[in-house]
């Protein structure tokens, strides 16, 4: 789309309202991709977003005859967008774009309504960026609230420069009003374009369309136009546009006053406004040169921009001093926190002076490294652990441990079957190590430590993901079977192991199986493994099992005779869970028989297909126990679906 | 303390409705602040700025009145710890009059408003009607204003 | 005293015409009146006596609309000249933020603007501000009558100009100089608002 | 408010030969609601009973008479009663053969409902 001659840099009437845009549009000009890349200029419409666009592109040609410059509405680029596809002719159409040295995209609030094109515009903004090629965009309001916009993108959009448009004051809408009245050679009688610059609204297409209006009456009236008369013509409040003399109503009888020239007090006012304003502009000039090189650097600057709202005029020099202060400091935090997290260096908070504060906080726990690891579950303590003989000697081995971290057994290995209470000991260990003082007790599941390395290997910052895990003063891993084949894991958990084994820190693992018994995993691990203390978790014998339902029991406020505890304790349970499954099912036959809990409706409800009167408690799948909670490994979930099977069958019968 | 007019007609009913009213201060003026009779001041410029101020509190008054659509205000009584100041005008074949009162705790403003009533009737019949006040020119009207201080306070 | 309010954004400042009597300062507020467009003026109070001497005030307040983000307000007092008047006088300085002193250029006039001068700064002083901070214009009024008959703006400025203030010849009456007057004395109040100094006003 | 001393004043006027009553603000000798037969004139009927009421306080004060309560005056024409409150008193204006004593504990009656407000 070629540009309009009339946008031209010369012809755009520049006020307070848009000296800052302007500034930086012709910035751009001079320098395209090197000076603020990409610029975005936003602002309500009809304030002259299109004309200072195309007054870039013509200043870039004029600077550089030849130059690639394409000015396209956001439609028009998704429309050739559309049509390259169509066509097949997509990487053409992208090349050609790339080869352009300015892109002057109008109207990109429209991306809202086209996701597709986010993606498109973000890759091709990359593009131009790294061959230095200048983008401009403009939009009705700031990237951050076009509707659904990618995250990147409006960082990216937001990256160069962004400055907005405001609605002219009275001055720059006089200034319009006589430019425009001078293009179309109309000439108007004095106090005319006051009295419309006065009532004026902000929008300048519109200005225009009241100068056309009034040049149209002027043309067909013989008397030219009064002040009055255009105010009634522009509002028709008084349809034949007389002069309104000003009698006044209710003052006692003036001596008659002659008929002087009526604009003195529009010229009154106008001087007034314009001699007050340049006392005061003074400042707001420098403040506001001030907001567009820091922005240029991209700092927020919203702490100076306040200041131009209010009235009375602040300090200026303490104001830009301290600006400056505050930058020099976030730009020193920033590189401190890039040598410990390059990722971490780019983020808005080293971008914006008012949040000094959360840079500098952030920065000292990056070197401290004290993102800390996940803590164990405080829910899980050791007393509340069924014992019996199946597991007393874990459980004393694993109170030593807690007693004297590091020295007694390290590493403690447990393994056992699924569901036998091994996680639940683990983070009851944890607990009982936080609660012997230990600052930093790192107590996850295999597959969260395998994802967390993945996360850091990503991003690139796998030293501060390392950092985070040596300064733990225990570290308990559950699952350890999961790391089987897993190399890179298995290297980082090897260094892991020795840092903290050397530092004399607690080390705990649990298992599906002993160590020797753990296939794909690398020897020198397996031995570290074998290096502490092993003991394994066997199913729960009988007696537990009897402490179980009864804790169970009690756990919901259900009391049940001897006979109905030993008959669900004789049922073959394998495992803590399987007894918490057995008294789950007694729990909800109490509730549909509303009776006691007996020793005949218990048998019913685990053995017979006794009729169900209704489908009294809804089973979720998840069954809250204190037992033995859901925790991150998926396994723990899958147990719960045989019962849901045949409940299915009862409800379509 | 002693009463002084300008115009002897206005000193017998002045005289009675100070014995009657017991107030303090009297002042009779024109709307424009011109002293006609005076009781209770001792000071020529305490009466002059208590006329100007008695005045301009009429003046407003009616301006006021005219804004909140009123003819205009009969009375104005202002109610003070120890005094009272009750401010009225009237009309009289010498033209417009305004009367300021400052009374004390021996009277109450009831009193004052029925004498006030009387004294007005009085002065109704006392002002000799045959020449209206010659309305003040505007080159003297300065010197208008400061004659009759002088007079009430020479004699 | 002048009002700035930031939060509502509002300034309402008063400026009051001082001189000796029938100097034109009310002549200066009812051609003022007659100029201002209907929407932007209240009404006019004139308290004064039959003869159209001012007893108390005359008082016209105007919008100035929208300077520099602030929606601005004036109001225009003028005073009895009249030493007779000199307890209302007092009254109505009572928080103006500006004065236009509108000497009569006449000869025979000159003791009492001189008088009126003086007579300005003592009711400034009783109310504890120091004439030396309040915004104020000299106007040589009449300047329409025979040069016989009236001093020049050089002769008015050295009698009465000490603190080389500006000053305006006018011709109230036709309108001659009133709204330079006007203009000198707001731009005056309100640049000194907006450098945010409160100077030695009070109450 | 008014409607208590409406009520008051009605009970008043039913005593046989009484003109006029009213209730006047004893500081100001301002009328602050009254009855009064066609005749009677309320601003002075008013000031007077104020004045009456507060020369005879005065007079008790000086005599160490204590608080007055109700001052009677008898005249060739007729009786001026007036009831002693606090800051309302009532006055009544009635000709000679009025029964004063039943005029007077209306008038109490009438004092006292008023101080209670």
């Amino acid at each position: 789309m070629d540009l309009n001659p009339r946008f031209r840099f010369a012809a755009f009437v520049v006020g307070p309202s848009n000296r800052l845009a302007c500034t930086a549009a012709q910035a751009v000009a001079q320098s395209p991709g090197s000076a603020y890349n990409p610029l975005f200029i936003y602002g309500r419409s009809g304030l002259g977003k299109t004309h200072l666009l195309h007054a870039i592109g013509f200043g870039s040609i004029e600077r550089q005859a030849g130059l690639p410059v394409v000015y396209l509405t956001l439609e028009e680029f998704v429309g050739q967008y559309h049509a390259a596809v169509a066509a097949g002719a997509l990487d053409a159409f992208r090349r050609g774009l790339e080869e352009t040295h300015v892109l002057l995209l109008d109207d990109v609030q429209f991306l809202a309504k086209h996701r597709e094109m986010q993606a498109e515009l973000l890759r091709l903004s990359e593009a131009m960026q790294r061959e230095g090629r200048q983008l401009v965009l403009s939009s009705d309001r700031p990237p951050a609230e076009i509707g659904e916009l990618d995250e990147r993108l409006i960082s990216r959009l937001a990256g160069g420069l962004l400055v907005d448009l405001a609605a002219p004051d009275f001055e720059t809408r006089l200034a319009i009003l006589r430019r425009k009245a001078d293009e179309r050679g109309i000439a108007f009688a004095p106090g005319v374009l006051e009295a419309v610059a006065e009532a004026g609204s902000g929008n300048v297409r519109e200005l225009v369309g009241l100068v056309n209006r009034l040049s149209a009456f002027q043309a067909v009236s013989e008397a030219p136009l009064t002040p009055a008369g255009a105010r009634a013509l522009l509002f028709g409040d008084d349809a034949d546009g007389a002069a309104a003399a000003a009698t006044p109503p209710a003052a006692p009888d003036l001596p008659p006053l002659r008929e002087t020239p009526p604009d003195e007090f529009a010229a009154f006012l106008s001087a007034v406004t314009r001699t007050v304003a340049q006392s005061v502009d003074a400042w707001k000039s420098r403040i506001g040169e001030a907001v567009m090189r820091w922005q240029g650097e991209g700092f927020r600057t919203t702490r100076l921009e306040g200041l131009l709202q209010q009235g009375a005029m602040p300090d200026v020099d303490e104001v830009l001093q301290s600006f400056d202060d505050d930058v020099q400091t976030l730009r020193a935090l920033a590189a401190e926190a890039g040598a410990l997290d390059p990722a971490a260096a780019g983020h808005a908070r080293f971008r914006d002076p008012d949040r000094l504060a959360e840079a500098r906080g952030f920065v000292q726990k990056l070197q401290e490294g004290l993102v800390p690891p996940p803590a164990p579950i405080a829910t899980l303590g050791l007393d509340d652990y069924v014992v019996g003989a199946a597991n007393e000697a874990v459980v004393r081995a694993a109170r030593l441990v807690a007693h004297e971290p590091g020295r007694r057994y390290t590493p403690l290995f447990i393994a056992g079957p699924s569901g036998v209470g091994k996680t639940h000991l683990l983070h009851a260990i944890g607990n009982a190590l936080v609660a012997g003082g230990a600052q930093i007790v790192a107590c996850l599941g295999a597959q969260a430590f395998i994802e967390d390395l993945l996360a850091a290997l990503e991003a690139g910052n796998v030293e501060s993901w390392r950092r985070r895990y040596r300064r733990a003063d225990a570290f308990l891993l559950d699952d350890v079977q999961l790391v089987a084949g897993k190399e890179q894991t298995q290297d980082e958990l090897f260094n892991l192991f020795n840092v903290l084994a050397e530092a004399e820190k607690q080390l705990v693992f649990a298992a599906d199986r002993l160590p020797a018994q753990l296939s794909g995993v690398a020897a020198r691990l397996v031995t570290r493994f074998e290096g502490g203390l092993v003991v394994e978790l066997a199913a729960p014998d009988r007696p537990m099992r009897e402490r179980m339902v009864r804790r169970l029991l009690a756990a919901q406020g259900v009391s049940a005779e001897d006979d109905v505890v030993e008959y669900l304790a004789a049922r073959p349970a394998d495992s803590a869970r399987a007894v918490q499954g057995l008294v789950n099912r007694a729990l909800s036959a109490v509730g549909s028989a509303e009776g006691e809990l007996t020793v005949a409706t218990v048998r019913t409800a685990i053995e017979g297909r006794a009729p169900r009167a209704s489908q009294a408690q809804a089973i979720s799948a998840l069954i809250p126990s204190g037992l033995d909670p859901t925790l991150g490994s998926r396994e723990k979930l899958v147990w719960d679906w045989p019962e849901i099977g045949d409940r299915l069958v009862e409800d379509l019968r | 303390m002693t009463t002084t007019v300008v115009e002897t007609w206005t000193e017998v009913p002045l005289v009675k409705f100070i014995a009657q009213s017991s107030a303090r201060l009297v002042v009779v003026m024109t709307p424009a602040g011109q002293v006609l009779a005076q009781h209770g001041f001792t000071k020529a410029v305490d009466l002059m700025s208590a006329a100007a101020l008695g005045a301009a509190i009429m003046a407003s008054s009616g301006a006021l009145a005219q804004q909140v659509g009123e003819p205009g205000f009969a009375a104005l009584y202002h109610a003070g710890q120890r005094h009272g100041i009750h401010l009225a005008g009237c009309e009289t074949p010498r033209g417009r009059l305004i009367v300021l009162t400052v009374f004390g705790r021996e009277t109450s403003i009831g009193l004052v408003q029925v004498f006030f009533d009387e004294f007005v009737s009085a002065l109704k019949q006392a002002a000799p009607a045959d020449q209206p006040r010659q309305p003040i020119l505007a080159a003297d009207f300065e010197h208008e204003l400061n004659s009759s201080l002088a007079s009430l306070f020479r004699r | 005293m002048s009002l700035v309010n930031f939060t509502t954004r509002e300034i309402t400042c008063k400026i009051v015409y001082y001189g000796p009597g029938r100097s034109g300062k009310t002549t200066n507020l009812q051609y003022i009146y007659g100029q201002v467009p209907e929407d932007r003026k209240g009404r006019m109070v004139s308290l004064a006596t039959q003869t159209d001497r001012t007893l108390f005030f005359d008082f016209l307040p105007i919008d100035l609309g929208s300077i520099s983000g602030f929606t601005t307000k004036i109001q225009l007092y003028t005073v009895p000249g009249q030493v007779y008047y000199n307890a209302t006088r007092k009254l109505v300085l009572q928080g103006s933020d500006g004065v236009v002193f509108v000497a009569d250029s006449q000869v025979r006039q000159l003791d009492e603007n001189i008088e009126s001068l003086q007579n300005l700064q003592a009711n400034v002083l009783e109310h504890g501000i120091d004439v030396r901070t309040l915004p104020m214009v000299l106007q040589y009024n009449k300047q329409d009558l025979p040069p016989e008959l009236i001093l020049s703006v050089a002769e008015l400025d050295e009698a009465l100009n000490f603190r080389e203030l500006r000053s305006f010849p006018a011709d109230a009456l036709h309108g001659a100089g009133v709204f330079e007057t006007l203009k000198a004395v707001s731009a005056d109040v309100l640049r000194k608002l907006s450098e945010g100094s409160q100077g030695g006003r009070r109450g | 408010m008014s409607d208590v001393f409406q009520h008051s004043l009605d009970r008043i006027s039913r005593v046989r030969g009484v003109q006029g009553s009213m209730f006047v603000a004893a500081e100001d000798g301002l009328a602050v609601a009254q009855l009064l037969m066609a005749g009677v004139s309320g601003k002075v009927l008013a000031a007077f009973a104020a004045s009456l009421a507060r020369k005879a306080s005065g007079a008790a004060a000086a005599t160490g008479a204590g608080k007055v309560r109700f001052v009677q005056m008898q005249a060739a024409g007729g009786v001026l009663l007036v009831a002693l409150g606090g800051e309302l008193l009532v006055a009544v204006v009635a000709d000679a053969g009025v029964n004063v004593g039943l005029a007077r504990l209306e008038m109490i009656r009438a004092v006292d409902a008023a101080a209670a407000l």
